[in-house]
């Protein structure tokens, strides 16, 4: 190592005092992350009438490798159906402790209701809050169950850490 | 003011020590560590003497003194570290014979 | 003031150097001539022998101990020898002599008068100060301090030529090793 | 009162406010090297606690005094506590001979807590017995990794002190005294003492570095092969007391290099026509030299990776002694024959030191590293036919 070597990489890190950081303060300003980045699920609804994609045939649970899916399905109502098809799904429970956000379910959904989209802030206290029923996957709910929570008591609306646009398939679904 | 004599006796006790410690220690080093000890006590006594005669003379041969028990250490743990490789022990009475 | 100084250095020299010559570990008998020598330069300074006192802990406190320290550690030396004594009562005996000595030795040192006033003395020391010893050493001095350092320069080769040893340069390629034999080569 | 007494008071009250001006040092210096590495290395730093992070030494310091102070079972009951004591009494002792202005500056009293002849030796002295605290250190935590980084500590320590000290022997033949004071002084009147002792700066802060056991000689505590070294098995405040050790002895060692080749409390002399009286003024010039030195540690520490051991030892006995050596021989040549008062010859033959060494630091390599992979051009084939390292 000759001392001209050693000046060289002096100038690199005395040049780099200057840089900007690179680091993002992440729960202050949020971060940035790629649209393909796999977080919790969303169920999706179709866009002009707005019922539920989702069927209730299970081929997503049939496709967990985690058997994280759990699905009941019933008749429809006629009269007030609530997906197009003649099932639906009446309990639809998703455990994130055992999802590894593979997107095998995504995969084997015939009409495109499940579908993962980009939160990850999901850390909680207790494993029964872990398990995100229907009600907290659809469309429209926005941010995660602690979150919601948070908001709730403090009486702001649900804030993400990070920006993204949401792909195609999430159809409907803005991030705060 | 201490007088000089005090100087000089702590000499004396520190010296006696040195020699209890060469009689009674069993591995070299500690030897060593004693010898050094009666060294000191010698360099106090010349210390003292030289602020009593007002005379660096004596400061001097301190600082000689010094020097010789730098080069003495140098070469006694020399000698004491290849005892060891060849005995795995550093303690005189088995160093008592001739044979290598 | 200064008989104060006196008595806590004296306290210190003393304890450490009981330590050197009872502490059954050897790391702590070090340690206890450390403190001795410590002392004894706080001593030296004041019995104005400045360049004396920072020799005393650059040399010895800072050089010569680390070293007994370093050959302790390396040969694992801390455990207590156990062997039989070869004079069964030679601890007694040199605890004996030792007080004697030490008796003797104090009885003389106090029947003994300073030759001259101390503050006379003091002012021909200069502090001993690096200059003033430095001047008597090169000038009064100087084929002892020329013969000190051939000693250590004597020493410094002595003790490499003693520790080294000898070197077995790797070749670059390996030699075939005879087995028939039936023994390891160089084992 | 007797008047020694009011004297000795003084000097006790002094000591204490500076090992509290030391302390604060330390903690913020810790914030700062933190903040600073990672800017160097685009990234924040520690930014949580308080404005900017400005509580961080606090909360540390919070930590470290509450955590639970166990000791391994192996460890040397009396030795491992005495160990950090050792090392941050050396530190905090050896930076009182520092004069930081000049005498009767400091609201009358003088600006350091001891003034001796002996200054510069004092100094080495008690940085020479803060081996103990590493060395003892290692050897009282009774394992294996601690007692490796002991011992190659105390071997590195005492092989790069001789450099130092020979480094600075040529610089104290000019000044013709080693009181820190007079040094000030003299620089004061003929010029810095960098000026006249380049080579002999230079050989003195790599000293220093190796000394203070920072990067790229930190081998201590090489964290990759051993753990943390000397540290691995003190925790809680007697862990915090080395790493004020470490830090204080840097500030030392800043001070150190200010005092005796930048000037020391003095500042450029060509301000004074500014504002009269600005280069006398105690305190503020020798903190900015401190300031810059210790912005320097933590730049180097930023950017240069760690010798290997050996390396470590031909570099400190192969080249830097003797270039100490040489550097002591040729100003003792200058001092003895040359005409008084002639220094200009001095910064030229510094400058060709100087520059001996950057254009030949190349071709040094070989000293540095190991002979035996010189001579070996090519590796032997692998005896046979199979192919090394898996399938």
């Amino acid at each position: 190592m000759g001392v001209l070597e050693i000046a060289k990489g002096m100038g690199v890190t005395l040049g780099k005092l200057f840089q900007k950081p690179v680091t993002v303060s992440y729960p202050e300003s949020r971060a940035q992350i790629k649209p393909r980045f796999r977080g919790r699920h969303f169920l999706t609804r179709h866009p002009g009438t707005g019922l539920e994609k989702c069927i209730g045939c299970s081929l997503c649970a049939a496709a967990c490798p985690a058997y994280a899916i759990y699905v009941e399905a019933a008749e429809n109502d006629p009269a007030a159906p609530v997906s197009p098809g003649e099932r639906y799904a009446k309990v639809y429970e998703i455990n994130m402790l055992r999802c590894i956000f593979c997107g095998m379910c995504e995969e084997a959904c015939p009409t495109g209701a499940v579908v993962l989209g980009n939160e990850f802030e999901m850390a909680d206290f207790r494993y029964a809050d872990f398990v995100y029923g229907k009600e907290d996957m659809l469309v429209g709910q926005p941010g995660t169950k602690p979150q919601r929570r948070e908001a709730a008591r403090l009486g702001k609306p649900v804030r993400s850490g990070f920006e993204v646009t949401p792909r195609a398939e999430l159809e409907g679904v803005k991030y705060q | 003011m201490v007088g000089t004599e005090w100087y000089i006796a702590l000499s004396g006790v520190l010296f006696a020590i040195g020699m209890i410690g060469v009689m009674t220690r069993r591995t070299a080093v500690l030897i060593f560590l004693s010898v050094e000890l009666m060294l000191n006590a010698a360099n106090l006594a010349l210390v003292a003497f030289a602020r009593a005669w007002g005379d660096l003379t004596a400061q001097t041969a301190v600082f000689i003194v010094m020097t010789l028990a730098a080069a003495e250490v140098a070469i006694g743990l020399a000698i004491i570290v290849t005892i060891f490789r060849k005995r795995a022990s550093t303690n005189v009475d088995d160093l008592a014979e001739l044979k290598g | 003031m200064s008989a104060f100084f006196f008595v806590v250095l004296a306290v210190l020299i003393i304890t450490g150097a009981l330590v050197t010559v009872i502490a059954s570990n050897a790391v702590h008998a070090a340690l206890g001539l450390v403190a001795t020598l410590v002392a004894l330069a706080m001593t030296y300074v004041t019995l104005d022998a400045h360049f004396l006192g920072a020799v005393q802990v650059i040399v010895y406190a800072g050089a010569i101990m680390v070293l007994f320290l370093f050959v302790i550690m390396l040969l694992d030396a801390t455990r207590p020898v156990t062997a039989h004594n070869p004079v069964g009562f030679v601890n007694e005996l040199a605890a004996l002599g030792g007080a004697a000595l030490a008796g003797a030795l104090g009885l003389i040192a106090l029947g003994w008068r300073d030759p001259r006033p101390l503050a006379e003395g003091a002012a021909a020391l200069r502090n001993g100060t690096p200059g003033a010893v430095g001047e008597t050493l090169l000038t009064r001095f100087v084929l002892p301090f020329e013969a000190v350092s051939v000693l250590l320069l004597v020493a410094v080769v002595g003790s490499i030529v003693l520790v080294k040893r000898p070197v077995s340069q790797p070749s670059a390629v390996p030699e075939a090793q005879p087995i028939e034999s039936g023994e390891r080569a160089g084992a | 009162m007797p008047y020694w007494l009011a004297d000795l008071l003084w000097v006790v009250v002094k000591g204490v406010a500076l090992a509290f001006a030391l302390l604060t040092t330390f903690a913020y210096m810790t914030l700062v090297e933190r903040r600073l590495l990672a800017r160097m290395q685009i990234r924040h730093g520690p930014n949580r606690v308080g404005p900017l992070g400005l509580l961080q030494p606090a909360a540390d310091a919070i930590k470290s005094i509450f955590k639970e102070d166990f000791r391994v079972t192996a460890a040397d009951k009396v030795v491992y506590t005495l160990a950090p004591i050792v090392a941050i009494a050396c530190a905090l002792t050896a930076f009182g001979a520092i004069p930081a202005g000049p005498a009767n500056s400091f609201f009358g009293l003088n600006p350091w807590v001891y003034d001796l002849d002996i200054g510069l030796l004092a100094v080495l002295a008690l940085t020479s017995m803060g081996v103990y605290g590493i060395f003892l250190g290692g050897w009282a935590s009774g394992s294996k990794y601690p007692l490796l980084g002991g011992l190659r500590s105390s071997a590195q320590m005492i092989s790069y002190e001789l450099g130092m000290g020979l480094s600075v022997l040529g610089l104290l033949m000019l000044v013709g005294s080693t009181r820190l004071r007079d040094i000030v002084d003299w620089q004061g009147a003929n010029g810095w003492l960098i000026l006249f002792q380049l080579t002999g700066f230079a050989l003195f802060i790599i000293s220093s570095f190796a000394e203070v056991n920072r990067t790229p000689f930190d081998l201590p505590e090489a964290e990759q092969e051993l753990v943390a070294g000397y540290l691995t098995e003190f925790n809680a405040i007697k862990w915090a007391l080395f790493q004020m050790a470490e830090y204080v002895n840097m500030i030392t060692a800043s001070a150190i290099m200010s005092t005796l080749f930048f000037g020391g409390w003095r500042g450029p002399q060509f301000l004074d026509a500014i504002i009269p009286g600005i280069s006398a003024w105690p305190f503020v010039w020798l903190i900015l030299k401190i300031a810059a030195f210790l912005f320097l540690f933590i730049w180097v520490r930023a950017t240069l990776p760690r010798l290997r051991y050996d390396q470590l030892m031909r570099f400190g006995w192969k080249l830097l002694l003797p270039a100490a050596l040489l550097n002591t021989v040729v100003t003792a040549g200058y001092v003895a024959y040359a005409r008084e008062g002639l220094r200009w010859p001095l910064f030229v033959i510094g400058a060709l030191g100087l520059a001996a060494l950057v254009v030949g630091s190349d071709r040094i390599r070989v000293l540095v590293n190991s002979p035996r992979t010189t001579g070996v051009t090519e590796l032997a084939p692998p005896p046979s036919g199979r192919p090394l390292g898996g399938d």
